[in-house]
Protein backbone atom coordinates (compact mmCIF):
# COMPACT_ATOMS: atom_id res chain seq x y z
CA UNK A 1 0.00 0.00 0.00
CA UNK A 2 1.63 3.01 -1.41
CA UNK A 3 -0.80 5.70 0.11
CA UNK A 4 -1.45 6.60 4.08
CA UNK A 5 -5.01 7.92 3.18
CA UNK A 6 -6.91 5.60 1.34
CA UNK A 7 -10.70 3.85 0.06
CA UNK A 8 -10.32 0.02 -0.16
CA UNK A 9 -13.63 -2.22 -0.84
CA UNK A 10 -11.31 -5.05 1.58
CA UNK A 11 -11.32 -5.56 5.02
CA UNK A 12 -8.73 -2.80 7.07
CA UNK A 13 -6.10 -4.57 8.33
CA UNK A 14 -5.07 -2.02 11.27
CA UNK A 15 -1.57 -3.06 11.37
CA UNK A 16 -1.19 -1.67 7.61
CA UNK A 17 -2.66 1.79 9.13
CA UNK A 18 -0.21 2.21 11.64
CA UNK A 19 3.04 1.34 10.17
CA UNK A 20 2.59 4.37 8.30
CA UNK A 21 2.65 6.44 11.32
CA UNK A 22 5.45 4.34 13.51
CA UNK A 23 8.70 6.71 13.39
CA UNK A 24 11.27 7.16 16.14
CA UNK A 25 10.23 10.79 16.48
CA UNK A 26 6.96 9.39 17.78
CA UNK A 27 6.40 7.91 21.20
CA UNK A 28 2.24 8.17 21.13
CA UNK A 29 0.13 6.58 18.63
CA UNK A 30 -3.65 7.05 19.04
CA UNK A 31 -5.70 5.09 16.68
CA UNK A 32 -9.57 5.40 16.14
CA UNK A 33 -10.97 2.15 14.81
CA UNK A 34 -14.81 2.34 13.51
CA UNK A 35 -16.89 -0.39 13.94
CA UNK A 36 -20.44 -1.70 12.58
CA UNK A 37 -22.72 -1.47 16.06
CA UNK A 38 -25.52 -3.58 15.87
CA UNK A 39 -28.21 -1.47 17.41
CA UNK A 40 -28.65 2.71 17.21
CA UNK A 41 -31.38 3.53 19.40
CA UNK A 42 -32.61 0.14 19.83
CA UNK A 43 -33.43 -0.56 15.83
CA UNK A 44 -31.69 -3.38 14.63
CA UNK A 45 -28.91 -3.23 12.07
CA UNK A 46 -28.47 -6.52 9.92
CA UNK A 47 -25.60 -4.89 7.59
CA UNK A 48 -24.09 -1.38 6.35
CA UNK A 49 -23.07 -0.62 3.25
CA UNK A 50 -20.41 2.31 2.28
CA UNK A 51 -20.13 4.33 -0.76
CA UNK A 52 -17.75 6.27 -1.62
CA UNK A 53 -16.93 9.17 -4.17
CA UNK A 54 -13.02 7.24 -4.22
CA UNK A 55 -10.87 10.17 -5.95
CA UNK A 56 -12.04 13.16 -3.84
CA UNK A 57 -12.55 11.20 -0.89
CA UNK A 58 -8.83 10.21 -0.65
CA UNK A 59 -7.60 13.87 -1.20
CA UNK A 60 -10.08 14.89 1.51
CA UNK A 61 -8.79 12.29 3.89
CA UNK A 62 -4.95 13.69 2.98
CA UNK A 63 -6.19 17.08 3.87
CA UNK A 64 -7.43 16.50 7.24
CA UNK A 65 -3.72 14.89 7.28
CA UNK A 66 -2.58 18.33 6.46
CA UNK A 67 -4.73 19.87 8.77
CA UNK A 68 -3.31 17.90 11.69
CA UNK A 69 -0.38 18.72 10.58
CA UNK A 70 -0.68 22.37 10.66
CA UNK A 71 -2.37 22.02 14.04
CA UNK A 72 -0.12 19.41 16.26
CA UNK A 73 3.05 20.27 14.73
CA UNK A 74 4.59 17.07 14.86
CA UNK A 75 2.04 14.63 13.79
CA UNK A 76 2.02 12.03 11.18
CA UNK A 77 -1.64 10.94 10.15
CA UNK A 78 -3.09 7.60 8.07
CA UNK A 79 -6.35 6.86 7.38
CA UNK A 80 -8.00 4.12 5.61
CA UNK A 81 -11.88 3.79 5.04
CA UNK A 82 -13.45 0.89 3.93
CA UNK A 83 -16.56 0.61 1.07
CA UNK A 84 -19.25 -2.13 -0.11
CA UNK A 85 -20.92 -4.34 2.55
CA UNK A 86 -19.89 -4.63 6.03
CA UNK A 87 -21.56 -6.40 8.25
CA UNK A 88 -21.61 -6.38 12.35
CA UNK A 89 -18.41 -5.06 14.20
CA UNK A 90 -16.59 -5.11 10.47
CA UNK A 91 -14.03 -2.20 10.24
CA UNK A 92 -15.29 0.85 8.50
CA UNK A 93 -12.60 3.22 9.15
CA UNK A 94 -9.17 2.91 10.85
CA UNK A 95 -7.62 6.11 11.60
CA UNK A 96 -3.75 6.34 13.35
CA UNK A 97 -2.41 9.49 14.53
CA UNK A 98 1.55 9.83 15.60
CA UNK A 99 3.18 12.29 17.93
CA UNK A 100 5.94 12.96 20.07
CA UNK A 101 3.63 13.42 23.32
CA UNK A 102 0.29 11.45 24.15
CA UNK A 103 -2.37 13.93 24.62
CA UNK A 104 -1.58 15.48 20.61
CA UNK A 105 -1.83 11.48 19.43
CA UNK A 106 -5.43 11.88 21.05
CA UNK A 107 -6.47 15.04 20.23
CA UNK A 108 -5.67 14.73 16.34
CA UNK A 109 -6.98 11.51 15.95
CA UNK A 110 -10.26 12.75 17.79
CA UNK A 111 -10.28 15.95 15.06
CA UNK A 112 -9.62 13.35 12.11
CA UNK A 113 -12.75 11.20 13.23
CA UNK A 114 -14.87 14.75 13.20
CA UNK A 115 -13.56 15.75 10.38
CA UNK A 116 -14.33 12.87 8.31
CA UNK A 117 -17.75 13.17 9.31
CA UNK A 118 -17.93 17.15 7.60
CA UNK A 119 -16.27 16.94 4.74
CA UNK A 120 -15.54 13.13 3.64
CA UNK A 121 -17.63 12.24 0.57
CA UNK A 122 -18.51 9.03 1.85
CA UNK A 123 -22.11 7.47 3.09
CA UNK A 124 -23.50 4.87 4.99
CA UNK A 125 -26.50 2.88 4.00
CA UNK A 126 -27.88 0.98 6.74
CA UNK A 127 -30.23 -2.12 6.34
CA UNK A 128 -32.40 -2.39 8.65
CA UNK A 129 -35.19 -6.00 9.28
CA UNK A 130 -37.79 -3.68 7.82
CA UNK A 131 -36.15 -1.13 5.16
CA UNK A 132 -32.91 0.77 3.94
CA UNK A 133 -31.85 4.08 4.17
CA UNK A 134 -29.03 6.32 3.00
CA UNK A 135 -27.93 7.97 6.09
CA UNK A 136 -27.10 11.61 5.99
CA UNK A 137 -30.75 12.06 4.76
CA UNK A 138 -32.14 15.36 6.52
CA UNK A 139 -34.78 13.27 8.14
CA UNK A 140 -32.69 10.89 9.81
CA UNK A 141 -29.34 12.76 10.40
CA UNK A 142 -31.08 14.73 13.30
CA UNK A 143 -29.58 13.28 16.04
CA UNK A 144 -26.45 13.03 14.12
CA UNK A 145 -26.27 16.47 14.06
CA UNK A 146 -27.28 17.10 17.30
CA UNK A 147 -24.05 15.37 18.17
CA UNK A 148 -21.92 17.10 15.95
CA UNK A 149 -19.71 19.08 17.98
CA UNK A 150 -19.05 22.98 16.37
CA UNK A 151 -15.52 23.40 15.56
CA UNK A 152 -14.42 24.98 18.42
CA UNK A 153 -15.34 21.75 20.66
CA UNK A 154 -13.74 19.55 18.19
CA UNK A 155 -10.18 21.68 18.39
CA UNK A 156 -10.51 22.49 22.11
CA UNK A 157 -11.64 18.83 22.83
CA UNK B 1 -19.33 18.07 -22.38
CA UNK B 2 -19.26 17.57 -18.62
CA UNK B 3 -19.67 14.78 -16.60
CA UNK B 4 -22.45 14.59 -13.70
CA UNK B 5 -22.12 12.37 -10.72
CA UNK B 6 -24.47 11.31 -8.21
CA UNK B 7 -24.12 9.18 -5.38
CA UNK B 8 -25.95 7.67 -2.35
CA UNK B 9 -29.99 8.64 -2.78
CA UNK B 10 -29.35 10.82 -5.05
CA UNK B 11 -27.51 8.20 -7.36
CA UNK B 12 -30.94 5.51 -6.21
CA UNK B 13 -33.05 8.36 -7.87
CA UNK B 14 -31.36 9.22 -10.90
CA UNK B 15 -30.50 5.41 -11.18
CA UNK B 16 -27.44 6.24 -12.35
CA UNK B 17 -23.76 6.52 -11.70
CA UNK B 18 -23.30 9.47 -14.20
CA UNK B 19 -24.72 11.29 -16.37
CA UNK B 20 -22.88 13.19 -19.24
CA UNK B 21 -24.34 16.81 -20.68
CA UNK B 22 -23.76 18.55 -24.24
CA UNK B 23 -23.20 21.58 -22.31
CA UNK B 24 -20.84 24.23 -20.53
CA UNK B 25 -19.93 27.77 -19.12
CA UNK B 26 -22.85 27.33 -16.93
CA UNK B 27 -23.74 27.97 -13.74
CA UNK B 28 -23.96 24.97 -10.77
CA UNK B 29 -27.59 26.85 -10.07
CA UNK B 30 -28.49 26.69 -13.65
CA UNK B 31 -27.56 22.88 -13.68
CA UNK B 32 -29.65 21.95 -10.55
CA UNK B 33 -32.69 23.95 -11.68
CA UNK B 34 -32.33 23.93 -15.65
CA UNK B 35 -30.57 20.82 -16.62
CA UNK B 36 -31.30 18.25 -13.99
CA UNK B 37 -34.92 19.30 -13.44
CA UNK B 38 -36.29 16.44 -15.49
CA UNK B 39 -34.51 13.75 -12.25
CA UNK B 40 -36.70 15.80 -9.72
CA UNK B 41 -33.99 15.50 -7.36
CA UNK B 42 -36.04 16.60 -4.09
CA UNK B 43 -32.69 16.21 -2.01
CA UNK B 44 -30.18 17.94 -4.48
CA UNK B 45 -30.57 21.19 -2.34
CA UNK B 46 -29.30 19.51 0.60
CA UNK B 47 -26.03 18.07 -1.29
CA UNK B 48 -22.88 20.13 -1.73
CA UNK B 49 -21.40 20.19 -4.93
CA UNK B 50 -18.04 19.60 -6.01
CA UNK B 51 -16.38 20.63 -9.41
CA UNK B 52 -13.00 18.49 -10.44
CA UNK B 53 -13.12 16.85 -6.99
CA UNK B 54 -13.12 19.81 -5.28
CA UNK B 55 -15.90 22.28 -3.17
CA UNK B 56 -17.98 24.55 -5.24
CA UNK B 57 -20.36 26.86 -4.95
CA UNK B 58 -23.82 27.74 -6.48
CA UNK B 59 -22.53 30.59 -8.62
CA UNK B 60 -19.14 28.57 -9.97
CA UNK B 61 -19.26 28.36 -13.56
CA UNK B 62 -19.11 24.84 -15.54
CA UNK B 63 -16.74 24.40 -18.38
CA UNK B 64 -15.87 21.71 -20.80
CA UNK B 65 -14.40 19.18 -19.54
CA UNK B 66 -15.24 19.66 -15.99
CA UNK B 67 -16.40 16.89 -13.62
CA UNK B 68 -19.34 18.02 -11.65
CA UNK B 69 -20.36 15.72 -8.52
CA UNK B 70 -23.38 16.48 -6.35
CA UNK B 71 -22.35 15.16 -2.20
CA UNK B 72 -25.42 14.53 -0.12
CA UNK B 73 -24.64 15.44 4.01
CA UNK B 74 -21.72 12.31 3.97
CA UNK B 75 -21.77 9.56 6.60
CA UNK B 76 -18.65 8.07 6.52
CA UNK B 77 -16.57 7.03 9.23
CA UNK C 1 -4.10 -15.24 25.35
CA UNK C 2 -6.91 -15.59 27.97
CA UNK C 3 -6.77 -12.51 29.89
CA UNK C 4 -8.02 -8.94 29.08
CA UNK C 5 -4.81 -7.36 31.20
CA UNK C 6 -1.49 -8.80 30.71
CA UNK C 7 1.93 -8.33 31.18
CA UNK C 8 4.20 -9.58 28.84
CA UNK C 9 7.68 -10.26 27.85
CA UNK C 10 7.25 -10.52 24.08
CA UNK C 11 6.26 -8.45 21.62
CA UNK C 12 2.09 -6.93 21.46
CA UNK C 13 0.92 -7.40 18.57
CA UNK C 14 -1.77 -4.81 18.43
CA UNK C 15 -4.47 -7.10 16.46
CA UNK C 16 -4.19 -9.24 20.19
CA UNK C 17 -5.63 -6.38 22.80
CA UNK C 18 -8.04 -4.50 19.94
CA UNK C 19 -9.74 -8.43 19.43
CA UNK C 20 -10.58 -8.33 23.32
CA UNK C 21 -13.14 -5.47 22.97
CA UNK C 22 -14.96 -6.00 19.91
CA UNK C 23 -18.24 -6.75 19.87
CA UNK C 24 -21.69 -6.31 18.58
CA UNK C 25 -22.37 -3.45 21.21
CA UNK C 26 -19.69 -1.10 19.72
CA UNK C 27 -19.35 1.25 17.14
CA UNK C 28 -15.94 2.70 18.52
CA UNK C 29 -12.14 1.36 19.40
CA UNK C 30 -9.93 3.71 20.75
CA UNK C 31 -6.79 2.35 21.00
CA UNK C 32 -3.66 3.87 22.66
CA UNK C 33 0.27 3.09 21.76
CA UNK C 34 2.85 3.61 23.21
CA UNK C 35 6.08 3.50 21.67
CA UNK C 36 9.41 4.02 22.22
CA UNK C 37 10.55 7.52 21.12
CA UNK C 38 14.15 8.11 20.26
CA UNK C 39 14.67 11.59 21.49
CA UNK C 40 13.37 13.56 24.38
CA UNK C 41 14.53 16.84 25.53
CA UNK C 42 17.09 16.64 22.72
CA UNK C 43 18.91 13.48 24.12
CA UNK C 44 19.33 10.67 22.59
CA UNK C 45 17.52 7.05 23.80
CA UNK C 46 19.36 3.96 22.59
CA UNK C 47 16.72 1.83 24.32
CA UNK C 48 14.72 1.40 27.39
CA UNK C 49 14.37 -1.19 29.80
CA UNK C 50 10.78 -2.03 31.57
CA UNK C 51 10.40 -4.20 34.53
CA UNK C 52 6.98 -4.90 36.26
CA UNK C 53 5.32 -6.33 39.50
CA UNK C 54 3.71 -8.66 36.93
CA UNK C 55 0.98 -10.28 38.85
CA UNK C 56 0.44 -7.03 40.68
CA UNK C 57 0.71 -4.86 37.56
CA UNK C 58 -2.30 -7.11 35.98
CA UNK C 59 -4.37 -6.53 38.76
CA UNK C 60 -3.91 -3.21 38.57
CA UNK C 61 -4.53 -2.67 34.98
CA UNK C 62 -7.73 -4.95 35.22
CA UNK C 63 -8.89 -2.28 37.89
CA UNK C 64 -8.67 0.61 35.35
CA UNK C 65 -10.85 -1.57 33.44
CA UNK C 66 -13.30 -1.85 36.09
CA UNK C 67 -12.85 1.81 36.93
CA UNK C 68 -13.80 2.49 33.17
CA UNK C 69 -16.72 0.43 33.28
CA UNK C 70 -17.89 2.35 36.15
CA UNK C 71 -17.42 5.99 34.56
CA UNK C 72 -18.91 5.39 31.33
CA UNK C 73 -20.93 2.65 31.50
CA UNK C 74 -20.83 0.25 28.24
CA UNK C 75 -17.16 0.15 27.74
CA UNK C 76 -15.04 -2.73 27.51
CA UNK C 77 -10.94 -2.61 28.31
CA UNK C 78 -7.92 -4.49 27.30
CA UNK C 79 -5.13 -3.38 28.27
CA UNK C 80 -1.10 -5.15 27.35
CA UNK C 81 2.21 -4.14 28.88
CA UNK C 82 5.48 -5.14 27.56
CA UNK C 83 8.94 -5.75 29.88
CA UNK C 84 12.37 -6.14 29.29
CA UNK C 85 14.94 -4.40 26.43
CA UNK C 86 12.57 -2.02 23.86
CA UNK C 87 14.07 -0.71 21.01
CA UNK C 88 13.49 2.56 19.28
CA UNK C 89 9.65 2.32 17.82
CA UNK C 90 9.27 -0.88 19.92
CA UNK C 91 5.74 -1.10 21.63
CA UNK C 92 5.52 -0.88 25.22
CA UNK C 93 1.59 -0.76 25.94
CA UNK C 94 -1.50 -1.23 24.10
CA UNK C 95 -4.78 -0.09 25.44
CA UNK C 96 -8.05 -0.84 23.57
CA UNK C 97 -11.42 0.69 24.80
CA UNK C 98 -14.85 -0.19 22.96
CA UNK C 99 -17.96 1.92 23.41
CA UNK C 100 -21.24 2.47 21.35
CA UNK C 101 -20.38 6.10 20.86
CA UNK C 102 -16.97 7.52 19.57
CA UNK C 103 -16.65 10.35 22.43
CA UNK C 104 -16.64 7.92 25.40
CA UNK C 105 -13.85 6.00 23.80
CA UNK C 106 -11.66 8.37 23.82
CA UNK C 107 -12.03 9.96 27.07
CA UNK C 108 -12.07 6.47 28.74
CA UNK C 109 -8.58 5.17 26.49
CA UNK C 110 -7.25 8.50 27.29
CA UNK C 111 -7.96 7.76 31.38
CA UNK C 112 -6.88 4.39 31.12
CA UNK C 113 -3.31 5.70 29.56
CA UNK C 114 -3.30 8.37 32.62
CA UNK C 115 -4.06 6.17 35.41
CA UNK C 116 -1.55 3.34 34.33
CA UNK C 117 1.11 6.26 34.86
CA UNK C 118 -0.24 6.88 38.29
CA UNK C 119 -1.06 3.28 40.14
CA UNK C 120 0.65 0.14 37.95
CA UNK C 121 4.05 -1.05 39.32
CA UNK C 122 6.06 -0.97 35.82
CA UNK C 123 9.14 1.23 35.70
CA UNK C 124 10.90 2.25 32.63
CA UNK C 125 15.09 2.27 32.64
CA UNK C 126 16.85 4.92 30.18
CA UNK C 127 19.95 3.71 28.40
CA UNK C 128 21.18 6.80 26.81
CA UNK C 129 24.78 7.19 25.27
CA UNK C 130 25.99 8.28 28.47
CA UNK C 131 24.34 6.53 31.80
CA UNK C 132 21.13 5.09 32.42
CA UNK C 133 18.53 5.99 35.10
CA UNK C 134 15.44 4.74 36.37
CA UNK C 135 12.43 6.88 35.39
CA UNK C 136 10.44 7.71 38.28
CA UNK C 137 12.97 8.82 40.95
CA UNK C 138 12.43 12.15 42.08
CA UNK C 139 15.15 14.31 40.23
CA UNK C 140 14.38 12.91 36.80
CA UNK C 141 10.46 12.95 37.26
CA UNK C 142 9.85 16.24 37.87
CA UNK C 143 8.60 16.91 33.82
CA UNK C 144 7.02 14.00 34.71
CA UNK C 145 4.88 15.32 37.72
CA UNK C 146 4.63 19.12 35.95
CA UNK C 147 2.95 17.09 32.79
CA UNK C 148 0.67 14.94 34.67
CA UNK C 149 -3.18 16.32 34.76
CA UNK C 150 -4.73 16.66 37.68
CA UNK C 151 -7.22 13.89 38.53
CA UNK C 152 -9.91 16.28 37.44
CA UNK C 153 -8.58 17.47 34.25
CA UNK C 154 -7.81 13.68 33.50
CA UNK C 155 -12.10 13.33 34.29
CA UNK C 156 -13.17 16.24 31.83
CA UNK C 157 -10.76 15.80 29.60
CA UNK D 1 8.71 -15.38 57.95
CA UNK D 2 7.80 -12.33 55.38
CA UNK D 3 8.98 -11.31 51.86
CA UNK D 4 10.12 -7.92 50.79
CA UNK D 5 10.18 -7.10 46.95
CA UNK D 6 12.13 -4.36 45.38
CA UNK D 7 11.90 -3.00 42.28
CA UNK D 8 13.53 -1.02 39.79
CA UNK D 9 16.85 1.36 41.74
CA UNK D 10 15.69 -0.12 44.96
CA UNK D 11 16.15 -3.81 43.50
CA UNK D 12 19.79 -2.41 41.99
CA UNK D 13 20.28 -0.71 45.74
CA UNK D 14 19.74 -3.90 47.66
CA UNK D 15 21.41 -6.09 45.01
CA UNK D 16 18.23 -8.25 44.57
CA UNK D 17 14.72 -8.81 43.75
CA UNK D 18 13.32 -10.64 47.24
CA UNK D 19 14.43 -10.76 50.72
CA UNK D 20 13.09 -12.85 53.38
CA UNK D 21 12.92 -12.04 56.96
CA UNK D 22 12.21 -13.48 59.89
CA UNK D 23 9.23 -10.95 61.58
CA UNK D 24 5.97 -10.61 61.76
CA UNK D 25 3.18 -8.56 63.75
CA UNK D 26 5.57 -5.15 62.67
CA UNK D 27 4.07 -2.21 60.87
CA UNK D 28 5.54 -1.08 57.59
CA UNK D 29 7.43 1.95 58.94
CA UNK D 30 8.99 -0.60 61.34
CA UNK D 31 10.00 -2.71 58.26
CA UNK D 32 11.24 0.55 56.85
CA UNK D 33 13.25 1.84 59.58
CA UNK D 34 14.51 -0.75 61.59
CA UNK D 35 14.79 -4.11 59.28
CA UNK D 36 16.07 -2.69 56.25
CA UNK D 37 18.46 -0.28 57.69
CA UNK D 38 21.37 -1.89 56.38
CA UNK D 39 20.44 -1.39 53.03
CA UNK D 40 20.51 2.53 53.04
CA UNK D 41 17.52 3.01 50.91
CA UNK D 42 17.65 6.65 49.96
CA UNK D 43 14.55 6.60 47.72
CA UNK D 44 12.65 4.12 50.07
CA UNK D 45 10.84 7.52 51.52
CA UNK D 46 9.22 7.73 47.41
CA UNK D 47 8.28 4.73 47.38
CA UNK D 48 4.71 2.99 47.88
CA UNK D 49 4.67 0.05 49.58
CA UNK D 50 1.79 -2.88 49.01
CA UNK D 51 1.12 -5.89 51.13
CA UNK D 52 0.02 -8.78 49.12
CA UNK D 53 -0.53 -6.70 45.52
CA UNK D 54 -2.30 -4.04 47.39
CA UNK D 55 -1.40 -0.60 48.10
CA UNK D 56 -0.93 -0.55 51.89
CA UNK D 57 -0.21 2.86 54.52
CA UNK D 58 2.80 3.28 56.49
CA UNK D 59 1.22 1.56 60.15
CA UNK D 60 -0.62 -1.38 58.14
CA UNK D 61 0.67 -4.21 60.43
CA UNK D 62 2.69 -6.95 58.51
CA UNK D 63 1.24 -10.68 59.14
CA UNK D 64 3.64 -13.95 58.61
CA UNK D 65 3.30 -15.17 55.05
CA UNK D 66 3.21 -11.74 53.88
CA UNK D 67 4.64 -10.17 50.57
CA UNK D 68 5.83 -6.94 50.86
CA UNK D 69 6.77 -4.83 47.95
CA UNK D 70 8.14 -1.47 47.61
CA UNK D 71 7.39 0.61 44.41
CA UNK D 72 9.45 3.54 43.62
CA UNK D 73 7.39 6.53 41.79
CA UNK D 74 6.15 4.55 38.27
CA UNK D 75 7.11 4.65 34.75
CA UNK D 76 5.17 2.43 32.76
CA UNK D 77 2.96 3.52 29.45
Amino acid sequence: MEKDFWITDQPIEINDVVEKVVRPEAGAINTFIGTVREFTKGKRTLYLEYQAYAAMAEKKLEEIGQEISEKWGDAKTAIAHRTGRLDISDIAVVIAVSTPHRKDSFEASRYAIERIKEIVPIWKKEHWEDGTLWIGDQKETKSYEENRPAKEEIIND
Amino acid sequence: MIDVLFFAELQETVGQEKVSLQVEGITVKDLKTKWLAEYELDNIESAMVAINEEYAEEDAVIASGDVVAFIPPVSGG
